[in-house]
Order: structure tokens, then C-alpha cells, then sequence
């Protein structure tokens, strides 16, 4: 299990390859990868708040989580903090399991749980001025299904 | 204690930590104490149901006591992923 | 869409790169792959057959379907066949969507229907001689969800 | 028409595909033509439900007529993914 806080950007094609190969006794690798969306092109950038002596350790409470409850061979987070183009990659997650139907379930816990309970704070950037994202009551609402 | 704001409440607020002396026994008090002192404090703290908590980098909750807590963050929902 | 049936490896992390920088608008991307376990060490080899004129035909169909149904911006699939070791990856899907629910839900609506519906059949060759994998029960059941 | 077999229907039966002339009207009636045959057949045709079956490329039911069918293939439940 490993998690990663960082500024920098990161090579998703590295990682999840790498993640991929590490075990060869899982047969299920899942990935999700969430990226700054160009939505009508009018956002400018993407900038992401987080809480640095809180964020290592959420993020590995919810990963110990995730791999305990699905017995998962493997798991890594990586999120970013800081300033994002559109088109750049803020975050992903992976899981490693004997069967899919436990990576899958364990990668999107992990998601439900980053998007409301890690503290990170989008502010989309834009032509007209800067706006705080508001956290949707889905999100909130998609961890009462765990 | 050592007091930190986060995304709009640190705007609103205007700094991003602050070191409080304060004898609140909760959460709630302590946002009391806070509102009362400025304008900019009553504003951040105005809808409490907007806001989330961490005493010592755990989330929690505004009835939680304060006893032995070292520092305290508010912030808005999370909006990680 | 692309699907794509070969012998040859396929390089997980430059198409799962690829994949996920083709499209700026797209925000989630989920990735699968599926690996030959090496469990135990009995397995020596994964032989995997497959029906040339069907097997292009019932993947672009399961593809179209899952784009449709759930409005993605782009879907992938790569299967092999032929003779794989343990450790090398059998097979890959990936979807692009605005939110994560529904790159998640195309994203296994495509390996239910991979694993039941696409003429595909794995043999396992061990030190004991090979046996023909076995369709599960479960994996049938999976497609009554969708 | 040519009749394909896959996975271990193929092994049982001994080749990957043959050209038939048959006047069967559903893939029942070719089944049981080709059980009649010879024990091989009969043997790879005993269980009818872990069989299924594809007319011109698309998954069937062995209900299902042949008038016009090009190509019929009998395989295994798939284990693909």
C-alpha cells in the first residue's frame, strides 16, 4: 500500500504499469485517474488547497480501509495539491485483487471517501474570476452505500 | 492552541492559522468566542452546517471537547478526488 | 471507441497514458486489466482460443452498447490470445466519462459481458497437464444486473 | 453450410471445422443429425446445456432455425476478460 501527497505531476502510465506488474498472484488491477475537464474551454486552471499535516494520513486511513474490507493485494493513492492546467492529471488510485468485482468495489470506495472525507479543496480558476468547487450532497449521499 | 482556516474560510477569515488562548470546553464554544471578537469571524462561522472540523488532524464535530486538543482546523466540505 | 483483438502484448501503461491524455473533456477514467495469476505456481501457461470471424464483431458490440448506455467520451478494449505466462496481462478496458459513477459502471458492464458474452475460452497448462477453464455461475449472474 | 467448434468441443470432436450438407431446420435437428453420426459427436453433444451455439457470428438458442445459415459454431460457455 502506498500513498503519495504531492505538487508535482505524476507519469499515470508509469505508475499504473508499474502497479500492475508489481504482483503476480492478483489477476484484477482497476485504476481510476481523475483529470482537470476543459468544460466549454472556459476554465483557466485548477488549483487544489489541502490540509498537509492532516492529508498522509487520511488518505492512508482510507486506504488501510479499503484494503482490509476487500482483502486487497494492493492499493495506491497519489493526489496532487497545488496548480493544474486543464488536461493535467490530479489525482489516481489502483487496486489489486484476485477477482474484479473486489478492485472494483475497493477503487471506487477509495473515491467516494477521497471526494468527501481528504482534506483537498478545488478552486476553479476561470476568465471571469476564481470559484471555490462546492462538494455535491451525491458525494456526500455515495458513502452511506459502504 | 493553534487555530488553522482552510480554502473560503481562510479567505474570510483572512489568515491561514492562528495561535487562540482559549478556555472553550467545545468546539461550538470556541466558534462562539471566535464570532464574537470581529466581523469577519461572525461571517466565516455564520451557517456552522457549511463548515467541518479537525481537532488534531481527525475530523469531528462541533459538540466535541477541547480538553488537551493542540490544534483545530475549520474548513468547508471536502472536495478531494 | 477502439477495440482490438491480438497475439501480441499490449503495453498497459503507454495505452492506459494514452488513453486517458486523448481527451481534455472527460474527467473520470477507469482502467481494468486482467492478468494471468500465478497461483501457487502450478500454472505454467494461459492458452487462450478465440473465433477470428466473431470475436472483433461481439467486442464492438459490447463496446457500442456500454458507450450508449451511459453517454461515455471514449471506451477501449484489448484482448489477446494465444499462449501468455503468468504475470503477463491478458486483457485491458477503459472508459472515459464526465463523472466517476458512470466510467465506473461502463467499466465493469464491459468485463461482465468480456467474460460471458465474448467468444473467448482460457486454458490452463500445468505441470499436470491442461485443463479448460470453467465458466463460472457467478460471472453469468453478473449480467442479470445491467 | 460450415459447421466451427471451439475449446474443447473442438478437441472432443477432433477438427476445428468441416462443411456439412444438411437439411436440418434448427440447431437441434443438426445436433441430433450430427450425435447420430459417430460416438465423437455424440459424446461432444451429451449436454446440451454447457453448449452454446453461434449462427453467421451471433450468439443463438438451439430453437433457432437454420434457413439461410452460412456458418454455425458450437463452443463452451466463453471465459474471456
Amino acid at each position: 500500500m502506498r500513498v503519495i501527497v504531492q505538487e508535482a505531476p505524476f507519469d499515470f502510465g508509469a505508475e499504473a504499469a508499474a502497479f500492475a506488474s508489481a504482483r503476480h498472484d492478483m489477476g484484477a488491477i482497476v485504476t481510476f485517474t481523475g483529470i482537470v475537464r476543459d468544460n466549454a474551454g472556459g476554465l483557466s486552471a485548477m488549483e487544489i488547497e489541502h490540509y498537509p499535516g492532516m492529508t498522509a494520513k487520511a488518505l492512508e486511513k482510507i486506504a488501510a480501509e479499503a484494503v482490509s474490507r476487500w482483502s486487497l493485494g494492493d492499493a495506491l493513492v497519489i493526489h496532487r495539491h497545488g496548480r493544474m492546467a486543464p488536461g493535467e492529471m490530479i489525482m489516481m488510485v489502483a487496486t489489486a485483487a484476485h477477482h474484479r468485482a473486489d478492485a472494483f468495489a475497493a477503487a471506487e470506495y477509495l473515491m467516494d471517501y477521497l471526494k468527501s472525507r481528504a482534506p483537498f479543496w478545488k478552486k476553479e480558476i476561470g476568465a471571469d474570476g476564481a470559484e471555490w468547487v462546492a462538494a455535491k450532497d451525491d458525494d456526500e449521499a455515495a458513502l452511506e452505500r459502504w | 492552541m493553534d487555530v488553522l482556516y482552510f480554502a473560503w474560510v481562510r479567505e474570510r477569515i483572512g489568515i491561514p492559522r492562528e495561535s487562540v488562548d482559549s478556555q472553550a470546553a467545545t468546539v461550538a464554544d470556541l466558534v462562539a468566542e471566535l464570532s464574537a471578537r470581529e466581523e469577519r469571524y461572525a461571517l466565516a462561522f455564520s451557517d456552522i452546517s457549511a463548515l467541518r472540523v479537525a481537532l488534531d488532524q481527525e475530523l469531528s464535530d462541533f459538540d466535541a471537547p477541547l480538553a488537551g486538543v493542540r490544534e483545530v482546523a475549520f474548513f468547508p466540505p471536502m472536495t478531494g478526488g
